[in-house]
């Protein structure tokens, strides 16, 4: 009898301890560093296999029984907050607080102590946590002294509940566990490339997954020529052009086109770059413009025309391109003008921009902006009325028939501009005939893409195809 | 994008310093020209070239092929991590050879 | 605006109801001129119920916290909602701010 | 007053959004062109007018403040120091920060901001 009763407070105890919430500590003096080499993103949301850091941290805390967590920072992190929302993606509640740099640990719990009334697993600091999706962790709590504690140099597992000191956690012994320090770049590359060989099982990852060691997002285009090396992991949208040599240890991530007879091997490409052609890539993270050293961390920025691009220029406005437009256009323009005048007459939605022309000076053209609310507009679409208003341009030789979306000529049109060799503004675009929207992250990488793979075919099929889309 | 060079017996060595890019290539292109008159040998010794773009490979790699059709060759010397992991990534470091000191880039060529 | 002014201790709690805009900042103001003068100079403000804050809030709220300073006192935030917890954020004064989950943690944080 | 304005809008609005966040910035972004129409405004007129037009499609919501008061350099207006925190000049940095884009004309001698929005679901991600 009295035994037990005495099991069940020994129970009630462990019940007790178990975690029902995660506060999750990001500060800049610890996570910093990344910015320095990843620019643009919280370092929070550094992808590991195509995933954010915060997202494994999340799904740990959720194996471990939590039903709430709140992320803690000392900077704003608004693309955690875009990407985590209130968490009803995981089926977890997720609240956001925000702490002074100066704050200690202490201090943070104090400033979320209605938060933390239940006992609550501290993640702290920037560290990635290596644990298994197979296997339980409802024991978090228990106490094993013998076993290692969960800290490293850049953080530590806790766990904390009111009236009791707070603790470092212990690992465990049946179950994979640990704190893995992120100080470096090349910390973050190890972590990677080592889920893609050998653990790639123990986590939920991102794309289909019908085989040992391959990946594969949507819309994802591989070309016959490509070769393909497991493990490879491949995000969403992503091209991988003729000749491309892809893996052994290869991430790429989403939004990325991989131009002709590059080869990609053991590195990571972050999301939305566009890797040239001709390249080979061993060893290295790419992110945008910027090429990292896994193994020296040293970083060079590529400054030339395309994204990490190759040797291959595109010679400005060639004489024979020049003709063909002009002849190009002089017809469409004499089979187009009567209707294109007649809608002119029914619609009257006529806005004037200043665009910069390939030579950087500025110009005024007064284009029809066309939506598919009305039946006269959505004719107007299939007729190509608003392009029809923009051939004397191109008569006058001021724009190309074909060639990049027209930047405007605001300060930021201009920082494009500056950006962008090789700009030839055409009233039909490469990224239009793509059907890829308007302001979409996809336009300038499908734009540089166009640049530096301008063929004569290549502008006949951006005609014809924005033709055939728009019908 | 400065030059010095200096000479030891046939081979003509130039110190690359600056950046090698779109707004020197064709300033290097000039001084190369030159230089190519008198020697066809040469070790470029980068230890103050701090970047390298595209154009500027490219003209380095039009100076390689002149020099191969007479025999000759470009051969670097002390190039530091950021261009090493340039000429890397762009394949070039098939095309050129490159060497840890000026003195073995010399006499590499005995 | 509904400003709700209670002491606990030596610490006053200032429930900000309501909004607090460009129209309601002059009372805000002078209530936090008068708890100086008279030496209240720990102030916890109290975020729950505030429906609403605009610019002209934002900058008193600066100014205020620049003065009970100069006297050594301070001013902390509780019980931010979503409300206001983006727009502290946007103009970063969660730089210069204590920011506490509960009134009570951020009145007993001064002692 | 000026915010109530907002406000006014905002339910109307937030009626067909049923977004929180979009009403709340929606809200703030307009009462701040109001504050600022209302607050330049009083020392030229006693009774100054602000026309605000609200025009609202599937994709994007576009709030246009008027007023006829002198004009400003809107383009000069730069964003605060955000390190120092300083007390003022947060209003159109607001503006700037919540709304896809801010524009300043002046014409036939009104003051005229276009604030546009595009509607969260038509958002880029």
């Amino acid at each position: 009898m009295t035994g037990n009763s005495l099991s069940l407070v020994a129970q009630q105890k462990i019940e007790e301890w178990r975690p029902m919430k995660a506060l999750i500590v990001m500060d800049e003096a610890r996570c910093g560093w990344l910015r320095g080499v990843i620019q643009n993103n919280h370092p929070g949301m550094m992808p590991f296999c195509n995933k954010p850091l915060l997202e494994y941290l999340l799904d740990f805390s959720i194996l471990c029984g939590c039903e709430q967590l709140r992320f803690v920072m000392d900077e704003p992190g608004d693309e955690i907050e875009d990407y985590f929302d209130n968490g009803s993606k995981w089926g977890i509640s997720i609240s956001y607080a925000s702490s002074r740099a100066s704050d200690t640990l202490e201090d943070i719990l104090e400033k979320n102590s209605t938060f933390c009334d239940e006992p609550t697993l501290i993640i702290d600091g920037f560290c990635f946590i290596g644990y298994s999706k197979n296997e339980d962790y409802d024991s978090l709590s228990d106490h094993r002294p013998e076993e290692p504690q969960l800290r490293c140099g850049s953080g530590q597992m806790l766990i904390h509940q009111h009236g009791e000191p707070l603790r470092v956690l212990h690992g465990l012994a049946e179950s994979r566990l640990e704190v893995l320090p992120l100080e470096a770049i090349g910390d973050c590359y190890d972590i990677s490339m080592h889920i893609l060989d050998s653990t790639s099982g123990e986590y939920v990852l991102p794309g289909y997954n019908n085989e040992a060691g391959v990946f594969i997002g949507r819309n994802v285009t591989i070309s016959k020529s490509t070769t393909i090396t497991k493990p490879v992991m491949l995000g969403n949208n992503v091209q991988l052009q003729e000749n491309t040599v892809i893996g052994p240890g290869a991430i790429i991530g989403s939004n990325v086109i991989v131009d002709t007879g590059t080869s990609i091997e053991k590195s990571i490409i972050i999301n939305n770059s566009y890797v040239g052609t001709e390249l080979k890539i061993k060893k290295k993270i790419i992110h945008s413009t910027v090429a990292i050293s896994a193994e020296t961390g040293t970083s060079i920025r590529f400054v030339d025309d395309h994204l990490l691009s190759g040797l291959k220029q595109c010679a400005p406005r060639k004489m024979p391109r020049l003709i063909v437009h002009w002849v190009l256009a002089c017809l469409f323009f004499v089979s187009g003008i009567i209707p294109a005048l007649l809608f002119q007459l029914l619609l009257k939605k006529r806005e004037t921009h200043t665009i910069l022309r390939h030579n950087g000076k500025s110009l005024s053209i007064a284009s029809l902006q066309l939506s598919s609310n009305s039946l006269v507009e959505q004719l107007a679409r299939i007729f190509l009325v608003d392009k029809v208003m923009l051939l004397p341009h191109v008569l006058s030789g001021r724009l190309d028939l074909v060639g990049n979306k027209p930047f405007p000529a605001t300060p930021d049109g201009e920082k494009q501009y500056a950006d962008f060799n090789n700009y030839l503004p055409g009233i039909f675009s490469f990224s239009e005939s793509q059907s890829i929207e308007e302001g979409d992250f996809q336009e300038e990488i499908a734009e540089r893409y166009f640049s530096a793979n301008r063929r004569f075919w290549g502008d006949l099929q951006v005609i014809i195809k924005t033709f055939t889309t728009r019908w | 994008m400065n030059f010095n060079q200096r000479r030891e017996n046939d081979i003509l060595i130039i110190d690359l310093s600056g950046w090698l890019d779109a707004d020197s290539s064709d300033l290097f292109q000039e001084q190369f020209d030159i230089w190519s008159e008198s020697a066809s040998k040469f070790v470029f010794n980068c230890k103050d070239l701090e970047f390298v773009d595209s154009t500027g490979l490219g003209s380095l790699l039009l100076g390689l092929k002149a020099t191969m059709k007479k025999d000759g060759d470009i051969r670097l010397a002390t190039v530091n991590e950021k261009v090493q992991m340039f000429l890397e990534i762009t394949k070039a470091n098939d095309i050129f050879q490159i060497f840890d000191t000026v003195e073995n880039a010399v006499a590499s060529y005995t | 605006m509904d400003m709700k002014v209670e002491q606990s201790g030596d610490v006053t709690i200032v429930a900000i109801n309501d909004r607090f805009e460009a129209a309601t900042a002059d009372e805000y103001r002078t209530t936090m001129y008068d708890l100086a003068e008279k030496g209240h100079l720990k102030v916890v403000l109290d975020f729950g119920k505030t429906a609403f804050i605009d610019s002209s809030a934002l900058g008193s709220l600066v100014s205020s916290v620049r003065k009970f300073r100069q006297h050594e006192g301070d001013i902390k935030f509780a019980c931010m909602n979503e409300q206001v917890r983006p727009l502290v954020k946007i103009v970063r004064l969660h730089r210069i701010f204590d920011i506490f989950d509960s009134v009570d943690t951020a009145v007993s944080s001064f002692s | 007053m000026a915010a109530n304005m907002g406000a006014l809008i905002c339910q109307d609005v937030g009626e067909s959004v049923k977004d929180p966040d979009f009403v709340n910035s929606l809200q703030l972004v307009v009462s701040e062109a109001c504050t600022n129409a209302v607050k330049h405004g009083a020392n030229s007129h006693k009774d100054a007018e602000i026309i605000l037009q609200v025009m609202l499609d599937e994709q994007t919501l576009i709030i246009t403040v008027k007023d006829c008061n002198c004009a400003f350099d809107f383009s000069a207006i730069c964003e605060p120091d955000l390190e120092n925190h300083p007390e003022n000049g947060y209003g159109v940095f607001l503006m700037r920060t919540l709304m896809d884009e801010v524009k300043y004309v002046h014409q036939d001698g009104w003051n005229c901001i276009t604030l546009v929005k595009h509607k969260p679901c038509y958002r880029q991600e």
